[in-house]
């Protein structure tokens, strides 16, 4: 584990969109939250793999289809001691962490969830922890129950028994996306434990930003999301106890999943390809494994230290030059929180905000964040949200101040 | 590349900042609906008074940014009084302004005769049509029309042929 | 369209892949069936997207969002150009084939299939459009018929009528991945139309060699698969009838699908986003939109013709060197064919030989090619697979043979 | 880089060309287990008699590449006559040895003490260490291993502590 500090100049460098203009002005790019940019090594990874080695994998016996296979399984292998997961054969590659929350659903789901069985998710699940559970509710009659916040935007757990009592899951994130709050999984894996529930953590916010350590938490399943941690697009992963993983029905059907095929039925695969159908992202998760080695290299808790320090510095900021005419959505220091920050001016919507400080370079989301339900307890249509990430710097979090004040002044009444 | 005036033109912040036929109608006799913008959360509400093919009334609520703000602001006013098939055709025509591309807008004058459309004349609503350079903001311009076709729709009006 | 024949030369310049060496030789990639290899144009419109307008896409309004957002779906408009779809808004990306098929399976399947119904798949069949329908069929008790072969490797149509009688749903391949046949899919739909089922078309094995255009051929699902087109892993795509995919159920849950969302359930989206849940292939989608891009550039007619004489000159070199000591499991004439040939030698298992033509540098695929059933139907367990592309001209033909000839001395009796 | 002739050892394609064991043993008393191998089709049955803790005959069926072939020929000749707790020491050696990686076996000499592995004798298993070599390959060796196990398994026999 590396205990020097993030040398920041050095990661931007590595990140070949921050040299972009826009509008005239520097690209500040504060949508990290949304997705990530991705430095060269994982592009060069890419691209290395298309024009020396690729093939499809685990199906040929020549040369570059050996390599290509050696690749993808090695990928899985990184990710996996990434993620402290204890054997690559419990990690199971996916399109995104909304395919990996809906394979449970789906899978572990139509397996174990009946009639009046009970679900538990909280009031700041992204949408994709919350349809999935809706559409088995639709098909199955079983009841969702929600985890309240409290005044600074937390989960209230003072009535979490009561909540869990009679739950067969407990499915909340480990980070929000929208108030930066970071939870406490492992208390909360233990409570649903205590319940006799189990306990899925999306893990989307949080993988980027912290060391995660899947045993560490005792939680049983586990999903993440590679675009946002430095990685392509089109590859997630979801980690769950082998035991489950070994008894679930597979998702969906087709080659690679099977070991076997007939006219009258199939036997599925072993794990995890079992729940690897067709033809996978085989680059993706090439380009996911370079993304964790470079974040292996930076040290998270260097990236950790860095993202908090970054994260007083503007919360500080935005007070200092805003007062109350700006409200933050989410916690006021940075205690057992990450670097999203989301905020509205008095009189002035989330997406005039986002248009006039692009015009400043700056790229912030102006939105629901995929997270209705949430807007709603907070009693708004949208926010505005910056998050920042291991490119991301003071000047950074100036130039955001500056937009702001520009876009105050232009929607001045 | 479009600036920030092409959009935030100044009627559209007046519309913002004073929006017309902000309230609510008795339902019955006046029809509701409700409208969605998925990608950020702008939720629109009409009410319609319609009587003998005629859209006697409108009222609005809702929150959104200053574009569908505006946009619904302006909407209310250009269809108050307008014939069922009037107002239809000015939907279409509004919907038409908002597809037109970028590159066919640069070339025109300023709003010379942008204002009319399919013969309609556009008023107010001429200032809408920046929008058609901020690809994402179209969907924010044209949620109350979307909202007001289903609403005529829902209201059991005949469509025209 | 380009009526000039293909510049193979040129072509292969196009693809770094092909000059690698493998075991001191060059490289001989005959297993595009599989997998194909990607062209310089691909890569780099990946790499530029990343490079210099990442983001996520339909979220943000800051520039680079709106440029991401424009590159994909301005890739569903090309896509869909190139497969003859009357409108973008009719094509669903998905992660590939397999997940194209299993979209209709879950989503059209669970709203339209009961028990009793019956589904009616062929032979050939990949294990991509057999499996969802074997999950279907155990969920739900729906029945599965078979359309049988001919003794030429052609799907047996006289019995047709017969076995669609009753039946909600045809489901079948364009082209074989096995034999090279390509079956004659308006006909076929034609026939599904007659009997009062949908026609479903895998054009995975298609969509690469052939122009494709889904209103010629009448159908009502189309599905293809990005890696086999030249496209990177991870996209795939699925046309559906615009009413069809109006009244489908959602498939997966999450971000992007959804108009709302509150604690009590959730709206459905437009298509084609009500199918796309979560953060889609970005990068993937400009991908295959470059690898479309580049076979219009070609020309399919282009195309279709230097396979249909590369394949006659594989069938009949294959013939000349080792006449009836190779079986050729497949039409032997180029009449409604592929450039797809599987084969074996008597008393060599395709696993061997394909081992062995890998020292010679010549990539061929041995096995079951996810088609048992079919190898079921063939009485073998495996066969031996070359398969031509764009970048193959006859000198890898000659390759091939060679290195067969080598195989058969090294496992001589 | 691993060569052809580290995969195929004459002694394999002895035992692929003149495969020991092949044929049936009726069904009870004996027991039959079937194994696949996904990636290649590879099929293959086995005939266990087993009695009194011990394996007492063995017959094959099945199809399959040389490597598996032959890996079930060897198989068969080394379990026959074998007590079960002997056979199941034999089948973890087996799979251990096909498990050390390539980079192990590059530094061997060849074969020298390569024949024993916890002191297990290979004998002409020790052929097959080469396919370790080809990674693809190693599933069509341990067909018969593991199918084999799964078959004591079945067997209703019981497992050493
Ligand atoms: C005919 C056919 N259908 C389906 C597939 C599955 O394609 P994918 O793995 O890309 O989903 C393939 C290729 O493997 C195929 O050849
Ligand atoms: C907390 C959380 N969960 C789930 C998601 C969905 O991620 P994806 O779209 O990659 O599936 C996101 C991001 O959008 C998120 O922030």
């Amino acid at each position: 584990m590396s205990a020097a500090p993030l040398d920041v100049a050095r990661v931007q460098a590595d990140f070949p969109i921050l040299k972009r203009q826009v509008h005239g002005q520097r690209l500040v790019y504060l949508d990290s939250a949304s997705s990530s940019q991705k430095p060269t090594a994982v592009l060069e990874a890419m691209d290395h793999l298309y024009r020396e080695s690729y093939a499809n994998v685990h199906r040929g016996v020549y040369a570059i289809a050996e390599e290509a296979t050696a690749a993808y399984e090695g990928a899985r292998a990184r990710v996996a001691s990434f993620l402290g997961v204890p054997s690559p054969s419990e990690l199971v590659f996916t399109r995104n962490v909304t395919e990996a929350i809906n394979l449970v659903a789906q899978s572990w789901g139509h397996a174990n969830l009946h009639e009046g069985d009970v679900v538990v998710l909280t009031d700041l699940e992204h949408h994709a922890n919350i349809v999935p559970w809706h559409i088995l509710a639709a098909e199955r009659g079983i009841e969702l129950r929600w985890v309240p916040l409290t005044e600074d935007y937390r989960l209230d757990v003072s009535h979490l028994d009561a909540l869990l009592d009679g739950a067969k899951l407990f499915a909340f994130s480990a980070a929000s996306n929208v108030l930066g709050t970071l939870n406490d999984v492992a208390l909360l894996a233990d409570a649903a434990h205590a319940a006799g529930a189990l306990a899925l953590v999306d893990a989307a916010q949080f993988a980027p930003h912290r060391r995660l350590d899947v045993t560490e938490w005792g939680a049983d399943f586990v999903g993440v999301t590679g675009h946002k941690m430095l990685g392509p697009t089109a590859i997630g992963a979801l980690w769950a106890r082998p035991e489950l993983l070994d008894t679930m029905p597979p998702f969906l059907g087709g080659g690679e999943m099977i070991r076997d095929v007939s006219r009258d039925g199939f036997t599925p695969n072993e794990v995890p390809w079992k729940f690897e159908a067709g033809t996978m992202p085989i680059a993706e998760a090439v380009g996911l494994g370079a993304a964790v080695d470079y974040l292996e290299a930076l040290g998270m808790d260097a990236v950790a230290t860095h993202e908090t320090d970054l994260t007083a510095y503007a919360l500080r900021a935005l007070e200092d030059r805003f007062g109350d005419r700006l409200a933050i959505y989410g916690p006021r220091t940075t205690e057992r929180r990450g670097a999203t920050i989301s905020f509205l001016f008095e009189g002035i919507h989330a997406h005039d905000i986002s248009q006039v400080v692009d015009e400043h370079g700056v790229c912030v989301r102006a939105g629901h964040h995929c997270a209705k339900p949430l807007m709603r307890v907070l009693g708004v249509p949208a926010t505005t949200r910056a998050s920042f990430y291991v490119y991301n710097d003071e000047s950074d979090v100036d130039a955001l101040v500056e937009a702001l004040a520009a876009a105050e002044r232009f929607f001045a009444i | 590349m479009a600036g920030l005036e092409d959009l935030y033109r100044e009627i559209i912040l007046d519309h913002y900042r004073a929006p017309r036929n902000r309230g609510e109608l008795p339902v019955p006799p006046a029809h509701q609906v409700e409208g969605y913008n998925p990608l950020c959360g702008d939720e629109i509400v009409l009410y319609l008074d319609i009587d003998d093919g005629v859209v006697r009334d409108v009222r609005t609520g809702g929150q959104g940014c200053s574009i569908s703000q505006a946009s619904t602001s302006m909407m209310s006013a250009a269809v108050k009084g307008l014939r069922i098939e009037e107002a239809r055709q000015l939907i279409r025509t509004f919907k038409a302004l908002m597809s037109i591309h970028e590159s066919k807008l640069e070339g025109e004058t300023d709003g010379e005769d942008g204002a009319t459309l399919d013969g309609v004349r556009l008023g107010d609503l001429e200032a809408l049509q920046g929008v058609v350079k901020f690809p994402v903001r179209i969907k924010c311009a044209t949620l109350a029309w979307n909202t007001l076709e289903q609403g005529l729709d829902e209201a059991g009006q005949p469509q025209p042929a």
